[in-house]
């Protein structure tokens, strides 16, 4: 994302940047609304809409019940009368309640019949684990969504992205799935000021550049790369490039590509199972684009294939810890 | 947009009466030519997919869409031709559409179960059951925001009041007091299932209670009842923003679509019955006991066969969609541009496809 | 399975009504004791995932599990602490679960919300709103398969009557006259959201008219009224297979969620309102009137503290499951040897986490 | 599928091998019963079930409201008690609306509860497209279930594997979904009568073999490669193995790898949109056990990524062809 010199920076959680980001397209734009369960009376059950029902009123922050298929179709309707609605579902994994008007609806309007109308809609949801949700509450169905046609996917990694995605995906005249990340709403940093700063949609950026091995990531994935990372130059003096996807439709393969020719080696890392999922579309694409300059195969690390359990040390082993992805990328190095 | 435009939301009681229900009549025969025709083609093969004819319920589609204004909005289910027709898309583009080609209403790309005509407040032409309630509902509240007084009329069929978006949507919309009306078209059958089978409370109207809701029933073969109780609902939506549910009585002449003989789950007499008061006949036999001249009707009836057989040479005559649009209109345009380094390791033959084609051009 | 062995499904009259009454109220403050105990130890970090306390709603909880007969079902949403103790399962047990240890009663593989204990016929323990409803509806329909006299209660909160699941299971269950009672904790609120908020018709008991099905809504701070209700509701249902609605109207004293300071959307007045309907209180003061001494009384919430504390010992002093079951019991005993193929070229440490531990064993 | 001495086989179509394997398997279990739209009266929309009913009765063949949610729910609540729910949805697309009900109910029932309750239930439906159904009725959702851990997911090709794995998965004592195929129910094909004879879970078999290139498929997909290899051989002399996957959760990736490490060529084939599809995982898994094997990069053809639409000519065009597929095939061998 570029900086700009007019506005200045402002250091914010990620939680705070998304927040900045409805406000500004709220005031921008009358057709702007928001609409889900608690986003009102209940400031967000992870605070992010905190003060705009005071600020917008109720016709602008609309509490609805718990009917997710109902209110997510219902934003459907509205933005094929061109609204703007934008909607919070609590965690991603109440999609599934909702799939049908997500992917069968929503998708399909302008397609469907002929690109005579569209639907501007927005769906914000955090996806994630780490906090002992269990089984029901700790999934990522990121891929599912993204490997759907008339869909747009984004998941931003740090608060900046979070605020600049946020609000291309409001300005987009297609649905847009902005995939936000719970252990990422408290993580803190500068966010420009700047109303007009939009992070562009289908764009990859390298988080940090290296020149030994590339570590693919997205959302929360991107953190813990950014940290073993740090740890690989300390540790084992590897110089490691963090490529952040930001968009996982449209996918950036450009970016990846670019970086894997310098570096020969590449780790794919998710947050979700990567049997069937986000890190199996890099891999298929990587060998595919970059064949002849792998050293070794393209690794991947993502959540283990198990429902999440409750127990702490299970849950810890589950994930995609530091550990695990410093493994990986010591093995493909090794192998090199 | 003839049919929406010169209706009133009543039928008028005066001199003009005979007129008002004589270019209704003509809908009627429009509508049951245009399905007859449908499943001549579709047996041609030069109608694909799934394909639902809406013959003997005429007196529905035509009595609730009299009692609609220009500025009210449709939403109706895979069952949509009738819709399509009273609404005033011409029978050209929606024939068109049936066979595929770029002058359809969809551009060849919905087919029978998805049309739709924006400019026209038709907005599709839906083919998971009841999935259009939740968008016809937001429809409903896209109007309200923008401070529009009218109304949306969303149909659905009786077996789709048994799925968990009608609950949904029925819920929102009196919660939030939203000018829509739900549509229940009760021909008796969900494919091969009855409402008995299907429904633990087969009175589907009185499901609206359950939200606090208006809801009633009406013949639905019966053109003035249907108009009349229509006009009310929709009067109601529109000005006190009340939503409401309309069940109407009615029949399915054919199967449940052109692949189906229609005959496994009911008797071929229950069918006669049902013939035996159709809506064409009653409203015709109406017309001429009203004054109405044989000669005016023939006329009309022969209007119609002109319209529907116009309707197919049009057809015929418009061209297939090209093969490098396959991918437009997929995303809005300017969309390419985010799509651009989408390309690399893509799988094969994706690129000629998809992207040489543009997405959203 | 003291709780549900001991109980008759409808409470006595005669001279075991003091004792039966007793042994209610304490498992109501068994609940309390827990609630109270299992928040102090989510502060204390040794709980963690959403824990969602039953404080308040005693009454219901107790009331409805003893008129429930031990071949009858249970199932629950996620705010289940209570159900679970009340149907008999051992503090011990639970506690173990909350702390994720190997001797929990859903192996620490489930916490707070994902409660079970089959042998008990306690089901779950479910996390999706709603979500708990078609699930229960199936477990009635194989309690008529295989021919038992039994019924299944599932429970549900306000909030999770605006799903479709709710309209989609109570319908089959209508239809196909199932063993079940639906039982909707109406505490107030669903998270910050009132039932006025949330349901176009507040009278939650009245929308199972919607399925020709009765309802019905009973105090639900009154353990003799709630306990006559689900006692008559459960027979009709184990005999004549006849479905209904029990509408409980009771309060949550905590947030949500212990995450939860629940106060954004209700004032403290309100709290303390309904604190001085407690049910605790209530029949505890009916006990000693109807001549239950204070002795008495005292050694029961006595003995309830020293279950708790004693629960906490035990959680305290069993192990975390081993890392090497990680992946046990996500498929049937066997299924290994279904996936020795796939292996191969799985994601980096795949091999050691899921497959060396075994999927099935 | 391994032959038996002592029982007979018979030519029938697909669609009469999964009759015969319900109708089998009702007969051996009293616990084994169906559950669905259309099932009973109607004979199945696509007659899978066809007199059933009739042998049976109603309460074994149930016919149900239009509430996928609801029954699919139901069948899991049955199967927790220890019955054998098969339900039928009518094509693969309606499962969007019980999506919570399979991928967080069905799928986590084992796991969440620590192993003490099981799900034996299965769920049959069709997938793909073909005939001109349009943008909500012409998809394959196979890789969301195959991601999913607590399910097994099983895709027949023809009516032998039609009728084993469907009587393999009713007699497993996890979810299962079989996908059955809309174009393959009129295919005919040689099925043993032998009532024990089971397709087994989680083998991949050798569909034809070849020495050229592996081609790689499932479902429909895996007919059309077929049809291709033939047209390979005659038309450029061209040897190519066929490798059916028939599961693909668990994934036979060991057959799959002895077949690459032969051709040193695979070119995967699906029936719905490679992008993060089921072909996505498969070249994700060969190019890292078969680094060292390929001559060329895995190749993926599958659906063009539009929603389907209606026109005849645009469908056609969107499907995996054998012309696409023939091409790709022809691209990887000549980059090799
Ligand atoms: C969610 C879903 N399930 C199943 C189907 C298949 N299906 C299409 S139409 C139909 C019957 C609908 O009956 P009804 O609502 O009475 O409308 P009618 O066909 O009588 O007009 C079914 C089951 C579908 N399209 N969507
Ligand atoms: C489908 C779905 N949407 C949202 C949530 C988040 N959520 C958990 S509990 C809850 C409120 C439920 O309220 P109610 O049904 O009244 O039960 P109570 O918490 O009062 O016992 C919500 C919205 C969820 N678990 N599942
Ligand atoms: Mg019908
Ligand atoms: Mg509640």
């Amino acid at each position: 994302m570029s900086a700009t010199v007019d506005w200045p920076t402002e250091t914010m959680t990620y939680r705070e940047a998304l927040r900045l980001a409805l406000r500004e397209e709220m005031t921008r734009d009358e057709r702007v609304f928001l609409m889900g369960e608690e986003v009102g009376v209940f400031d967000g059950s992870y605070k992010v809409s905190a003060g705009l029902l005071a600020e917008f009123g109720p016709e602008r922050v609309r509490d609805t019940p718990i009917s997710e298929e109902g209110f997510v179709g219902a934003g459907v309707g509205a933005a094929m009368l061109g609204e703007r609605p934008v909607i919070e579902i609590m965690t991603i994994n109440f999609l599934l309640v909702a799939m049908d008007q997500v992917v069968n609806h929503a998708a399909k309007v302008r397609a469907m019949f002929g690109g005579q109308v569209g639907c501007p809609l927005v769906i914000r949801t955090p996806n994630g684990a780490g906090n002992q949700l269990t089984a029901q509450h700790s999934q990522s169905f990121d891929g599912w969504f993204a490997g759907t046609p008339g869909l747009k996917v984004l998941a931003p990694s740090n608060p900046a992205d979070a605020k600049g995605l946020l609000k291309a995906a409001i300005r987009d005249d297609d649905p847009v799935l902005v995939i936000e990340n719970l252990p990422i709403y408290k993580e803190k940093g500068a966010v420009s000021l700047d109303p007009e700063l939009l992070t562009p949609i289908g764009r990859a950026t390298v988080a940090r550049s290296g020149s030994d091995v590339t570590l693919v990531a997205h959302s929360f994935a991107t953190v813990r790369c950014l940290a073993v990372a740090d740890r690989l130059s300390e540790r084992h003096d590897i110089n490691a490039e963090v490529v952040d996807l930001r968009s996982l439709r449209p996918l950036d393969v450009e970016t990846v590509a670019e970086s894997v020719v310098r570096t020969n080696h590449v780790v794919c890392v998710e947050e979700g199972w990567p049997t069937y999922g986000v890190t199996a579309e890099l891999a298929a694409r990587v060998q595919n684009v970059c064949f002849d300059d792998l050293d070794a195969p393209v690794e991947r690390v993502g959540l283990a294939e198990v429902p999440m359990p409750y127990a702490k040390n299970l849950e810890l082993a589950a994930l995609p810890g530091e550990d695990r992805i410093e493994a990986a990328v010591l093995h493909t190095l090794g192998a090199a | 947009m003839s049919a929406a435009t010169t209706s009133a939301s009543q039928p008028p009681t005066d001199a003009s009466a005979l007129r008002w229900r004589l270019e209704r009549y003509e809908q009627m025969v429009l509508i049951r030519q245009f399905e007859t025709e449908a499943e001549r083609q579709y047996k041609a093969a030069r109608i694909g997919g799934y394909c639902h004819l809406s013959s003997g319920q005429e007196a529905t589609t035509v009595g609730v869409l009299s009692a609609m204004r220009e500025s009210d909005l449709l939403v109706a289910g895979y069952r949509c031709h009738g819709f399509a027709l009273a609404r005033g898309v011409p029978p050209n583009a929606v024939m068109a559409e049936l066979f595929g080609r770029r002058d359809g209403c969809a551009r060849g790309r919905g087919g029978s179960m998805h049309l739709l005509d924006a400019e026209r407040g038709f907005f599709g032409g839906w083919g998971i059951v009841a999935g259009q309630l939740p968008v016809a509902t937001g429809l409903a509240l896209a109007l309200v925001r923008q401070g529009r007084t009218a109304a949306v009329l969303c149909e659905l069929g009786d077996g789709a009041v048994n799925m968990g978006a009608w609950h949904e949507s029925l819920n929102l919309a009196a919660l939030w007091q939203l000018p829509i009306v739900y549509l229940v078209i009760n021909n008796a059958y969900g494919m091969g299932t009855s409402v008995e089978r299907a429904s633990a409370e087969p009175n589907l109207y009185k499901r609206a209670a359950a939200f606090a809701m208006h809801g009633e029933r009406v013949d639905g073969d019966d053109l003035q009842a249907v108009s009349e109780a229509a006009g009310r609902l929709l009067t109601r939506a529109r000005e006190q923003r009340l939503p409401a549910v309309l069940e109407t009585l009615t029949y399915r002449y054919r199967g449940h679509s052109v692949a189906d003989a229609g005959l496994a789950y009911r008797t071929r007499e229950e069918i006669s019955e049902h013939q035996a008061s159709d809506p064409l006949i009653q409203t015709r036999t109406r017309l001429l006991a009203d004054g109405a001249g044989e000669h005016e009707l023939e006329s009309i009836e022969h209007r119609a066969l002109e319209a529907v057989a116009e309707a197919v040479r049009f057809a015929e005559a418009s061209p297939q969609p090209e093969l490098n649009t396959l991918a437009r209109g997929v995303y809005a345009p300017g969309s390419s541009e985010q799509f651009a380094r989408m390309r690399p390791g893509s799988a094969y033959g994706e690129e000629r496809l998809v992207f040489d084609g543009g997405l959203g051009e």
